[in-house]
């Protein structure tokens, strides 16, 4: 009975947001059909492109990885009631903490054992984006600094002080001597994540790795502490009253941080897998990837629960892989992005469909009543 | 020495100008509770469309007009989904700027055939001295360098200051956005106030994006805005939602981004360019942790209104 | 007959529950009619409806004869309807002023300016005319709730509205407001406006209005003539069931001194001084209430005592350790029940379920958590056990707080405070809305609570309560304690003098 | 080879994408020309940001591309680890250099171009004072600035400089505001090499009347009467002859430097603004530096120790 509810429940849960992915690609097609080609081919090639074969889904996973990440951080602080824009931020200095700490570590300690050397550069990518994040949680609890301009300009900070270390402090003329580089030192090998495909030869040419299954623990975490922990309690009860939270002997301000903090260590630890598992590095940039708006997106399409944030980081990453192969066939990649916009807005106004429905309903009233008088 | 700093002054209110029109926006849609983050979007979709418009018309004007009607077509879409629909306003925000990103993109495709940028239209909205004016000494020496979007925006911020705080509308507005149950009580639509707030809403982001295109390089390039409608955003929590606060935190961005291009010629050149690049963030960071102090939002805020809830 | 209202076989259904079965409902020009019912039976919501802010399921009605449709409160006003809400309708940060005329602005150049000295004007004149003076340039927030409900009313008024809805218009004001309005709306009524009136406020029913119309659980039970009935009958009627009126209390000698109070100074939130040097101490196994009327430090007091304000001086001791600079949950866990007087913003998380409500303070402890993770089933076997014992109405434990009535979301808070079994209980206008069953239930608990010997704290502003619970009864008034009574010397009289900063 | 039978190559470009007016643009015209000439096919991958690199290569290392052009100095570490994953597979990059012997590495010498448009600006200016805009500070960047500065000093050692960053290849608003107050602060030529951002720089000009100097392309079709002239780099003769390399079958693995010397980079002129005094002096030093007589300085130590000889 209890079961039957709950599957009842799911499936009301994904029946909009399927419709609505039903939908977005039935108008994306017309846009499709706009530029001259072929819809069914340019679907074919996103699917195709993401899901044909272990190693295009590999490449399909290596997008969703930083994705899961962001999308946890940003819907961690929105449980909290706080708006974390800066997902994009904390991720920035996640990946170059990381980096630091992979040569710090490997100049003091010398080659350490991978099962060491991981777990602390993860750690390190970690703090960096709780510091980050904390900076904001602190101004929030402490002064009651809005939170998004906060963030937002820590987004800009976060670019330029990256940009600073890694033309300085960080850069290969300084630490090893040779020329100029526009990108840090690499990462020791043994810090590195282990890539899929050598555990697993199927994923081919992927370059999926490990931090994959790091964003699912994380998910599953951020699961069991939002809604199995006392912490998790307290944070979901300042999210929705502060006011009732502080009655009942809730510290607003040390959740309000601690919330920022985990949300900042999700992001940053989006920043670790991805110059552990993919780059190696950080190069200098003029912006940030991306990942932190995107993130926003997963959340809000994930209904900021962490296991609809799995699914929706999901979604996302076949959307912009597929679009790799949709441009070789010629299909202009924004067709993938303007796709993703209407998800997004079907999924948020999933009552756009409910509407449409309760309109005919009504009108089927409407020609009830008149056919009795 | 005055050179430098009337052009600094001039380089601010220029850069602070897309700011003004977009946070201005951001105060009506949210002084009436509805969140906009969709200024980034609407600003981008008006900055194409001016120029499309300048390129076929020649008629820089006309290009900002269609930019105002483009902004308010696509804050229908917010209107729509987040007041008719109540749905998510962040939500929606976020796929408005998605979408707009791609669409513009899509059209520059379409419309010339290529991707990244146009080409500058001939007819753009540039500086000129002003007749008579350009005579007083430093006053004549600043205006030959503003835009007419400069004082446009100032005109907008007078006229949004008066609509806001001294005309029954903007009573009406002010109380749809605290409290739209007592609104409702009292027979205002507050469903049409909303509509009508996100749509003005548009029309200046739009207006913002058209300065950014027509009132600045003249052309279209993927992606100008930049993060502009979010630094406007900022700027409008920063003014505490009042359109003057507003305009002043924007010019104050305006400043400190003058003032960081001007480094090396105000003698800070020996400080790493990095450092100079975060002022502008790290002093609005410090503000409003010290001075501004604490911004209270319209109590109704992002809270979509349901009718019949308690 | 001479009926402005007339409502006929009126349903509505809210998703799960008919809060109006099939409603008939009529009132005369010029009379004060009582709309009379629990919690939950669907007074607020019939009278939505008669406004037009919901669309009734089925029904018609007829205003002055004539068969309307009241699609939106413009109608509703349109048609001289004007209704003053359960909870105030007013916008904190605007004035007195500009609440009034909102919706109806008086303008200069068509419409492109506010005329703020004519609304000034407007506001003055009909203030004056009925007899209920405000100021029209403070602010809503700085404001006491009397005067707000009276700017309520001003709002009807001024809309030109003469048949005025009164959703629980006593349930915060003080013994002379409640008897000021009384007057103002007899006023009314003999000026020929019709006025409805929701109340659960036997006493209020009895002594204000010309008839009743019982409601219970969306059905009408009667409409009586109040001269032809009693209390007593109304309470059965409104309950199905006898109540007892009368709080049965024996007496008791109160124990050793559980909390004490000495020379507590605090601010308020705009940070002007609200307690200025309060002392008074509750003893074990004895009720002491703090009488005054609503803005004379109840408040800070309560938050002080609570660890959510600071005090700025003094002291507070329970039982006899200094527990002043404690944070809120140190004191919780030191034994201190609350039951806090403004449930939506302190009481409850309304998006949470009431499982998750019924254990706030107590979520960090076990059985609800050991070493930081919940036990949910616990926590769920815990809030039906409560629900079962205080008798909330609801579907189940599963619900959201948000969708229960008022009456019912104030069980659930004092459900969990009372299960707590804390030495010391500060209760908060504990029955602000409930209905006369609800109360009887409450009073109960509170004098069983002294009987076990712990010490009750109780603020109200209802002097009934106050003198058919407390054993002792301390007046407030601007900061400062004006003095303590025994419940025997304590008469209505000698109180309301000291409310309002007389020496008795 | 596709499934046409005809040679395919793939080109990524950088996060500039396409449309970047500078070397996206022209290495994917010099592919253009090979598709007309050598009937090849070209396909086009852009990169959203600097994690898509690796992505990108391998996905058209998938599609076994006769020849995967990366375009942009980002590449190298990907490159690096794409050709050791696909040793069978041909790879060329742009801006950098990786040893590897199925990977051809295409640089140019921008600093000798900077040096031309240098000594160009350096006659040209009438008020003694010229700019420098640059996009994020960079060694590639700093090539552009250094050359730029030499072939000012060559000609006109007293004329003062003024050099700002705009930390952004993309911001075009901002290129114009220190474009502005540069002219302002007397600079009546600016030269550029901040891809986008130089847009900003030739609006200004256009506005106020002042010249600028393009780079990568001949940006003179941006504002015919503003732009003095154009350093170009040209990506697209290095893109053609690498896909004419690869269609007679002669690709090496190694590394090209294109210079003044391999018309890798040059100054060029098509709206006709430079006088005959320019250009003779343009042509110059061109010759000294093709002749080894000169050797242009493309760091800031470098550009210190530079002593321009007397021609
Ligand atoms: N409703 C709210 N929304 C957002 N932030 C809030 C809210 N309530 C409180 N805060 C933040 O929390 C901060 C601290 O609140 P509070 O007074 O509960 O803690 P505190 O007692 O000062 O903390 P501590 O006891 O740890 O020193 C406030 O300054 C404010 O920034
Ligand atoms: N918007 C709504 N959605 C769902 N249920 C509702 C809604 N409004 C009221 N109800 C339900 O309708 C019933 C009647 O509620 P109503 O507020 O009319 O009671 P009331 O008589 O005014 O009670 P109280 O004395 O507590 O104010 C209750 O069961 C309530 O839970
Ligand atoms: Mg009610
Ligand atoms: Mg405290």
């Amino acid at each position: 009975m209890e079961r039957d509810s709950k599957l009842k429940t799911f499936v009301e849960n994904i029946k909009f947001p399927l419709l609505a992915i039903l939908l977005s690609f039935l108008i994306g097609a017309l846009f499709i059909i706009w530029t001259g080609n072929n819809p069914l081919v340019a679907y074919g090639a996103l699917l195709s492109g993401s899901l044909g074969g272990l190693d295009r889904f590999g490449q399909t996973l290596l997008k969703t990885t930083p994705l899961i990440f962001t999308g946890l951080a940003v819907s961690f602080a929105f449980r909290c009631g706080l708006f974390n824009i800066g997902a994009e931020g904390q991720y920035v200095i996640g990946a170059l903490t990381t980096v630091a700490a992979g040569y710090i570590f490997n100049s003091i300690f010398g080659d350490l054992p991978r099962f060491i050397f991981i777990p602390l550069v993860m750690l390190a990518g970690a703090l960096g984006g709780a510091l980050w994040a904390a900076i904001a949680g602190f101004l929030k609890s402490k002064l009651g600094v809005h939170e998004v301009i906060t963030t937002i300009m820590l987004n800009y900070t976060s670019i330029h002080v990256s940009n600073f270390f890694v033309r300085t402090a960080l850069n290969p003329s300084t630490l090893e001597g040779t020329t100029q580089k526009a990108y840090t030192v690499l990462l020791p090998e043994s810090a590195r994540l282990t890539q899929l495909k050598e555990i697993i030869p199927w994923f081919g040419y992927s370059s999926v790795h490990t931090g994959i299954f790091i964003a699912i623990i994380c998910a599953i975490i951020a699961y069991f502490i939002l809604f199995k922990t006392t912490l998790g309690y307290e944070i979901r009860s300042v999210g929705q009253n502060s006011h009732a939270a502080e009655y009942g002997g809730i510290s607003v301000s040390k959740n309000l941080v601690l919330a920022m903090i985990i949300s900042g260590m999700f992001a940053g630890l989006a920043g670790a897998t991805q110059v552990a598992g993919l780059n190696y590095k950080v190069d200098m940039a003029p912006i940030s990837p991306g990942y932190g708006f995107t993130g926003i997106a997963v959340a809000l399409v994930g209904k900021n629960h962490p296991l609809g944030v799995l699914a929706s980081a999901l979604l996302f990453g076949i959307l912009s892989n597929g679009a790799r192969r949709m441009q070789i066939e010629g299909i202009p990649k924004e067709v993938v992005g303007i796709i993703q916009g209407i998800i997004i807005i079907f999924i948020a106004g999933e009552r756009i469909i409910k509407f449409v429905s309760e309109i005919r309903e009504r009108r089927n009233r409407k020609c009830n009543v008149e056919g009795v008088n | 020495m005055l050179s430098i700093i009337i052009a600094v002054v001039a380089s601010a209110l220029r850069l602070a100008t897309p700011l003004i029109f977009a946070s201005l926006g951001g105060v009506f849609s949210e002084r009436s509770g509805v969140v906009n983050i969709a200024l980034e979007g609407i600003m981008i979709n008006g900055a194409f469309f001016s120029i499309l418009t300048t390129e076929f018309t020649d008629s820089p004007w006309l290009g900002v007009l269609v930019a105002a009607i483009v902004g308010i077509l696509t804050s229908l879409i917010l209107a729509f989904l987040a007041v008719h629909l109540k749905a998510d306003q962040v939500v929606t925000g976020v796929a408005i700027n998605l979408l707009s990103a791609s669409f513009t993109a899509f059209l520059l495709e379409i419309v010339w055939h290529r991707s990244g940028q146009t080409d500058p239209v001939e007819n753009a909205i540039r500086a000129k001295p002003l007749p008579l004016i350009n005579k007083i000494p430093i006053i004549g020496d600043l205006t030959s360098q503003l835009t007419p979007f400069v004082y446009l925006a100032i005109l907008a911020v007078i006229v949004s200051y008066y609509v806001l705080y001294k005309t029954p509308f903007g009573l009406r507005v002010r109380a749809v956005g605290e409290h739209p149950r007592a609104a409702d009580t009292v027979g205002i639509n507050v469903y049409k106030i909303r509509y009508i707030c996100v749509m003005i809403s548009g029309a200046l982001a739009g207006i913002a994006g058209s300065a950014l295109s027509l009132g600045a390089i003249s052309l279209f390039r993927e992606g100008m805005t930049a993060g502009k409608g979010f630094i406007a955003l900022a700027a409008m929590i920063f003014g505490k939602w009042h359109p003057v606060g507003a305009f002043l935190a924007c010019l104050f961005f305006g400043f400190t981004e003058a003032i960081q291009i001007q480094a090396s010629t105000l003698g800070l050149g020996f400080i790493p360019s990095e450092f100079l690049q975060i002022i502008p963030y790290v002093a609005t960071i410090l503000a409003l942790a010290g001075v501004v102090g604490r911004a209270v939002a319209p109590a109704a805020d992002g809270v979509p209104y349901e009718k019949g809830e308690r | 007959m001479n009926y402005v209202v007339e409502m006929k076989n009126i349903t509505k259904v809210f998703p799960g529950v008919v809060a109006n079965d099939n409603v008939n409902f009529s009132v005369k020009k010029g009379e004060i009619h009582v709309l009379l019912g629990e919690n939950g039976a669907g007074k607020t919501t019939l009278m939505n409806i008669l406004y037009g802010l919901y669309e009734p399921t089925s029904g018609e009605i007829y205003i002055k004869g004539e068969k309307v449709e009241i699609k939106n409160p413009n109608i509703a006003i349109e048609k001289g309807i004007g209704m003053v809400h359960q909870h105030f309708m007013l916008v904190e940060p605007f004035t007195v002023a500009e609440n009034i005329i909102l919706g109806t602005e008086p303008s200069l150049y068509g419409g492109l300016k506010l005329d703020n000295e004519k609304a000034v004007e407007e506001v003055n004149r009909i203030s004056n005319e009925y007899g209920l003076a405000v100021d029209p340039n403070v602010k809503i927030e700085d404001i006491s709730v009397g005067m707000q409900q009276r700017v309520e009313i001003l709002k009807a008024l001024y809309r030109g509205a003469d048949i005025l809805i009164l959703d629980e218009p006593t349930a915060v004001l003080t013994p002379q407001e409640i008897e000021e309005l009384g007057v103002i709306l007899r006023n009314l009524a003999n000026q020929g406006k019709s006025i409805i009136l929701i109340t659960h406020k036997l006493k209020e029913v009895m002594a204000m209005s010309d008839r009743v119309t019982v409601i219970r659980r969306g059905k009408i039970i009667n409409t009586l003539n109040t001269k032809d009935t009693s209390g007593e009958e109304l309470a059965e009627l409104m309950v199905g069931r006898k109540v007892n009126l009368v709080v049965q209390k024996e007496k008791r000698e109160a124990g050793k001194s559980v909390l004490e109070v000495k020379d507590l100074h605090a601010l308020d939130n705009r940070g002007v001084p609200a307690l200025k040097g309060i002392s008074f101490e509750v003893k074990a196994g004895e009720i002491f209430a703090l009488a005054g009327v609503d803005g004379n430090g109840q408040t800070e007091l309560i938050e002080v005592i609570t660890g959510l304000r600071n005090a700025i001086k003094g002291k507070v001791l329970l039982e006899g350790e200094d527990i002043t600079r404690l944070k809120t949950r140190k004191i919780i866990e030191k034994g201190v029940g609350h039951i806090p007087e403004d449930r939506l913003k302190r009481g409850l998380i309304l998006n949470h379920t009431i499982a998750e409500n019924m254990i706030l303070g107590d979520h960090h402890k076990e059985p609800f958590s050991k070493n930081g993770i919940m036990n949910y089933d616990i926590i769920h076997e815990h809030a039906k056990k409560l629900i079962e014992e205080f008798d909330v109405r609801t579907p189940s434990e599963e619900v959201n707080a948000k969708s229960l009535s008022g009456g019912n979301q104030q069980k659930v808070i004092i459900a969990r405070e009372l299960n707590r079994d804390p030495v010391l209980l500060i209760a908060a206008q504990p029955t602000r809305g409930l209905d006369v069953g609800a109360i009887e239930f409450v009073h109960k608990r509170l004098v069983e609570q002294r009987n076990r010997g712990k010490a009750v704290l109780l603020v109200s502003l209802e002097l009934d309560e106050v003198m058919a619970l407390a054993d002792r009864i301390g007046v407030i008034y601007d900061g400062k304690l004006v003095g303590i009574l025994s419940a025997e010397e304590a008469t209505e009289k000698k109180l309301g003098i000291m409310m309002a900063g007389g020496k008795a | 080879t596709s499934k046409t039978g005809k040679v395919t190559i793939g080109m990524i470009t950088d996060t500039g994408g396409l449309g970047d007016q500078s070397f996206n643009d022209s290495a994917w015209e010099g592919l253009g020309r090979a598709e007309k000439e050598l009937g090849i096919e070209r396909k086009v991958l852009e990169s959203e940001s600097a994690d898509d690199y690796l992505p990108n290569l391998t996905s058209f290392a998938e599609e076994k591309m006769d020849l995967i052009i990366g375009v942009g100095y980002l590449f190298d570490k990907s490159m690096e680890t794409a050709s050791k994953q696909f040793p069978d597979q041909k790879f060329a990059i742009i801006d950098a250099v990786v040893n590897a012997p199925n990977v051809a590495s295409l640089t140019f010498k921008e600093e000798e171009g900077s040096f031309l448009v240098g000594v160009i600006a350096g006659l040209a200016t009438k008020t003694n004072k010229i700019g420098f805009i640059g996009g994020m500070k960079s060694p590639l960047i700093q090539k552009f600035e250094y050359g730029f500065r030499a072939g000012i000093k060559a000609v006109n050692p007293n004329a003062e400089v003024f050099v700002n960053y705009a930390d952004s290849f993309e911001d075009a608003a901002k290129g114009k505001e220190i474009a502005l107050v540069q002219h302002e602060k007397g600079a009546d030529i600016i030269y550029h090499a901040a891809g986008g951002v130089g847009v900003g720089l030739i609006e200004a000009a256009k506005e106020k009347g002042f010249w600028a100097i393009g780079v990568d392309k001949d940006q003179s079709a941006l504002a015919p009467k503003n732009v003095l002239c154009s350093m170009i780099k040209r990506a697209d003769n290095a893109t053609y002859y690498v896909a004419k390399a690869i269609k007679e079958g002669k690709f090496e693995g190694k590394v090209y430097t294109y210079g003044l010397k391999e018309e890798g980079v040059d100054y060029s002129d098509k709206a006709g603004n430079l006088t005959k005094e320019l250009k003779d002096a343009a042509e110059k030093y061109k010759k000294a530096i093709i002749e080894g007589k000169i050797v242009v300085p493309k760091t800031k130590e470098e550009f210190e120790k530079f002593e321009a000889p007397k021609l």
